[in-house]
């Protein structure tokens, strides 16, 4: 029993109400409560990042002891891969709750939107360490219906219908999900996710499983905005505030959507090839589709939000080879490998997608524009804008010595090795178009010449901003070092150990 | 909005009260019967919603107010939390714990904290409900001048 | 006991086809809604008394929202004129659920039939629960007691949602 | 079996009208189809042959209820659903507002 993971949730929750009480007395004070409560959880989430390594800790809700080794009370679990992501989540939404103390003001309601925010957060946060299916689903509703209120946020037709889209697809998502689960439930009569591949363990019908596979996949792939399931994405994170653009982008897609399919289908489900090739074809597409997609944007965000597409489908189909690999159960060094590279290129992608998204909101806090073709020469007026910016095109384009540069790499050595070469090519090609894609952003958004008026000139955006910028700029630098050795054994090890053991996780949970 | 007939209002009055009184059985009630917070506290918001609905919104005098009207929600919903962490405070260190006695099966007093979960959440759940179809009036009103 | 489940689906499945198709709006939400006053009758026919009056209340609040919202804009079905692109929508839509269905009827012949469910984790809900929770109502047992944790999440929800009806019925977005 | 056809059906018309409807308020109808017949596949898992409804009466015990786990989890479920439904009329009205047509051929200010 860890005592500091329920923190995890009820910190946010409290504060979000918190925030709606005190908030309308003391109107200063809502932005600065966000930013601390938010910081309190970045404190105890790199505390348990350093803590957990290899351990496997858990809090049983109520204090419920198993009978006969059956789970009866819903459990948290934390682990070396859940960490990480917890980190991500609290380090990322710190630096946009900081980010909108300036940003957020031209906006009314601002006690609205950061009870939202923390709410978001508290969703998040409870999906990533819950061991139980019903409970994933509860947190999950939490974290995307403030996501909709967020996307609706300037309440203007373009929010609001990117708004009602998502909503749609959301819903959509939501009830394949809960059919899902009711499928799982009827099949073992249990929720939690250790307990049911404990069930499942002693035998299944193959239609069954293929068939609650879909729809688990579909509905989380909805979430996630894996290609075919991709629709609601570049608008919703278009239309949105910048901070929660850059929140839905960084991590609310990868904590409700990849995170949850990669633990259930390595801790839940066994490994089939079958599943694998189609999760692995699917990030594939991701990946080839959303960069050429994305090459014809000329709305900044637009651009942003169909890159990430395309990284996510990277991270996807480096997981996806992992699976391949573990269910034919030969060469788990190069599984491990491919593994490593898909989750670390999602903390990588969440640190820089972030801060791409974080200078848009910056440009546009500025001169008011999202359009490229209406912007330029904006390097010199915005100095910490523009080298934040250039850290981050480089990170995502995969230019060494930055972060995205190695993560990339790992994935790329690790499909050649797997000898999926169609793959690795891909891989290479869609990298360099990013590349491309991005030099045309610094290019048109900061070395181009254009006159602005003299008094409306473009000037630097305000300190809170200025500073999420230079930390997350900073931690896409540092992150790189999570490449080498002693660094990586420390972090990352931990949590590929729990996923390529198909048995650990749910042993050590029940053992308990 | 235009208020009902006064036949629809006279009814509204005999009846009104007595949907409030058996919302708050059935939220009292919640541990023994079928029931509890969600269905007592719909109930309540209902009633409430016959009142707007039989006598207008004119007849409130409705005023949106910036972050007033979710004041009794955020504070029900915080109770609830509250008493979640008394469990991991006073109880045996552990959130969500089942700390009071238990009493005797079948009793109105009984059951530990789940009564006061099932008065608080049924707070929430109707101060919700009727915010919700509220703002919605509101937005009529609002809209439409 | 199945009879009677599957006479009272499928008097549902025609309000949902009549609520899809309907000319009038108005006649598609109420409809909607009786749909949702016929799950009640499942509801009570599957011992489920907790959900029937959740659901009987639940769907008179949602009924009275979705008719307050049509009557305020319009009522009219937007006046569709038979064109391909929504032909070939409509055919892959329901060749889709054709695949589906079967596959659905496949992979469930392994499943327990209704009726003759065995029980796992809620065995020890009802085991001993009115000594473990104290509280005569299982259902309210499990939900406040053994799954408190889920509850708070769905009351949470419940806040979410009104913040956020009352942040998109805002007037202005900015300032 | 028949009944868990059925409600499978009942879920694929929901699916049918949202990808088939162009009228905001009818995906939503659509939504709250599906919606429902979720529900219905949950308390069909629960039922038992014989059982009663899960109220224990200490004056006479031993019976067989029927499984209150999914009947939790629906009771969940239903106020979760409400939850959506809210925010779903509230952006339709907004929309309704902003377009004055329910029609979304003509709401795609969005290309994508």
């Amino acid at each position: 029993m860890n005592p500091l993971i329920p923190l995890f949730v009820v910190i946010p929750l409290a504060g979000a109400f918190l925030i709606m009480i005190l908030g309308r007395f003391f109107s200063e004070l809502n932005k600065y409560l966000a930013s601390l409560i938010l910081l309190i959880l970045v404190v105890i989430s790199i505390y348990s990042l350093i803590n957990t390594g290899k351990n496997l800790s858990l809090y049983k809700v109520g204090g419920w002891e198993p009978v006969n080794k059956i789970p009866i009370g819903i459990y948290m679990v934390m682990d070396g891969f859940t960490v990480i992501v917890l980190c991500i989540i609290n380090i990322i939404g710190f630096l946009s709750a900081f980010y909108s103390i300036a940003y957020i003001k031209r906006y009314t309601a601002e006690n609205y939107f950061y009870a939202l925010f923390c709410l978001m957060v508290a969703g998040m946060n409870g999906v990533v360490l819950s061991g139980d299916l019903f409970n994933i689903f509860v947190f999950l509703e939490i974290s995307v219906i403030s996501a909709y209120a967020l996307v609706a946020f300037g309440v203007e037709k373009n929010e609001l219908e990117a708004s009602f889209k998502y909503q749609v697809l959301g819903g959509l998502a939501s009830f394949l999900i809960l059919f899902g689960i009711g499928f799982i439930y009827w099949k073992t009569k249990t929720l939690n996710i250790a307990d049911i591949k404990q069930v499942f363990s002693s035998g299944y019908d193959k239609n069954f499983y293929l068939f609650v596979q879909i729809l688990i996949l579909s509905g989380f792939g909805l979430k996630a905005a894996i290609i075919p399931f991709h629709a609601w994405l570049p608008d919703a994170h278009s239309s949105a505030p910048s901070p929660i653009s850059a929140m839905l982008s960084g991590v609310l897609i990868k904590a409700v959507g990849i995170y949850v399919i990669i633990r259930l289908f390595f801790n839940m489900f066994d490994l089939s090839e079958g599943m694998s090739v189609l999760i692995t074809t699917l990030g594939t597409l991701s990946m080839v589709i959303g960069v050429f997609l994305a090459i014809g944007q000329w709305d900044i965000k637009r651009l942003l939000a169909y890159h990430s597409i395309s990284q996510m489908g990277y991270v996807v189909m480096s997981v996806g080879i992992g699976m391949i690999l573990l269910s034919r159960g030969v060469t788990t060094k190069i599984a491990t490998l491919a593994i490593a590279g898909g989750i670390f290129h999602l903390v990588n992608h969440a640190a820089f997608k972030s801060l791409l998204f974080l200078n848009a909101g910056a440009i546009e806090y500025t001169i008011g524009t999202r359009n490229l073709k209406e912007m330029g020469g904006l390097a010199k007026s915005m100095p910490a804008t523009s080298a934040t910016s250039f850290v981050a095109s480089m990170s995502i384009s995969g230019i060494p010595p930055f972060n995205g540069f190695f993560s990339k790499l790992i994935i790329i050595i690790a499909a050649i090795m797997a000898k999926f070469y169609l793959l690795a090519i891909l891989a290479v090609i869609v990298s360099i178009i990013t590349l491309a894609s991005f030099l045309k952003f610094q290019r048109y958004a900061f070395y181009n010449q254009r006159q602005y008026p003299k008094e409306h000139g473009p000037k630097e955006v305000p300190f809170p901003m200025v500073f999420s910028m230079i930390v997350l700029s900073i931690v896409c630098l540092l992150l790189s070092l999570l490449a080498f050795p002693g660094i990586r054994e420390a972090f990352l090890t931990p949590a590929i150990d729990v996923l390529t053991d198909p048995l650990k996780y749910s042993t050590s949970i029940l053992g308990q | 909005m235009k208020g009902m007939t006064l036949i629809v209002k006279k009814t509204t009055q005999l009846i009104a009260g007595m949907i409030f009184m058996y919302g708050i059985y059935v939220i009292v009630h919640g541990h023994l019967t079928p029931g509890g917070g969600f269905a007592g506290g719909v109930i309540i918001a209902g009633s409430l919603i016959l009142v707007t609905l039989a006598y207008g919104s004119d007849f409130l005098k409705l005023i949106k107010e910036e972050a007033g009207t979710t004041m009794i929600e955020s504070l029900a919903t915080i109770m609830v939390i509250l008493i979640a962490v008394s469990g991991f405070v006073f109880g045996t260190k552990i959130f969500f714990n089942n700390f009071l006695p238990k009493g005797i099966v079948g009793h109105l007093i009984s059951a530990g904290v789940l009564p006061l979960y099932n008065i608080f959440v049924g707070t929430e759940v109707a101060a919700s409900i009727f915010i919700i179809f509220l703002s919605l009036i509101i937005f009529k009103e609002e809209s439409t001048q | 006991m199945e009879l009677a489940i599957s006479i009272i689906t499928g008097l549902m499945i025609i309000g949902a086809l009549y609520a899809i198709h309907a000319k009038d709006l108005l006649s598609s939400v109420i409809a909607c809604g009786i749909v949702g006053y016929s799950l009640v009758i499942c509801f009570l026919l599957l011992k489920a008394p907790d959900l029937a009056i959740v659901q009987i209340v639940v769907d008179t609040i949602t009924l009275i929202i979705m008719v307050a919202v049509v009557l305020d804009s319009s009522r009219e079905e937007l006046y569709s004129k038979p064109d391909t692109q929504g032909f070939i929508t409509t055919v892959t839509t329901v060749l889709l659920i054709m695949i589906l269905l079967y596959f659905f009827i496949v992979s469930i012949q392994s499943l327990d039939v209704l009726g003759t469910s065995s029980l796992r984790m809620a065995k020890h809900y009802i085991e001993g629960a009115a000594q473990k929770t104290g509280s005569a109502n299982l259902v309210t047992g499990v939900v406040f007691d053994f799954r408190g944790y889920d509850t708070m999440g769905e009351a949470v929800v419940l806040v979410t949602a009104v913040l956020g009806v009352l942040t998109i019925l805002r007037l202005k977005g900015k300032k | 079996m028949i009944a868990y056809i059925m409600c499978f059906i009942l879920f694929f018309v929901g699916l049918y009208g949202v990808i088939t409807r162009r009228n905001l308020v009818k995906i939503a109808v659509s939504l709250s189809i599906m919606e429902i017949s979720t529900f219905l596949f949950f308390a069909l898992v629960g039922y038992i042959d014989g059982g009663v409804a899960p109220i224990v009466d200490p004056s006479d015990p031993v019976k067989v209820y029927v499984d209150p786990l999914p009947q939790a989890l629906v009771l969940t479920a239903i106020v979760i659903g409400l939850a959506t439904t809210a925010m779903l009329m509230a952006v339709i009205i907004r929309l309704f507002r902003k377009y004055g047509t329910f029609d979304i051929r003509e709401i795609k200010n969005l290309r994508g």
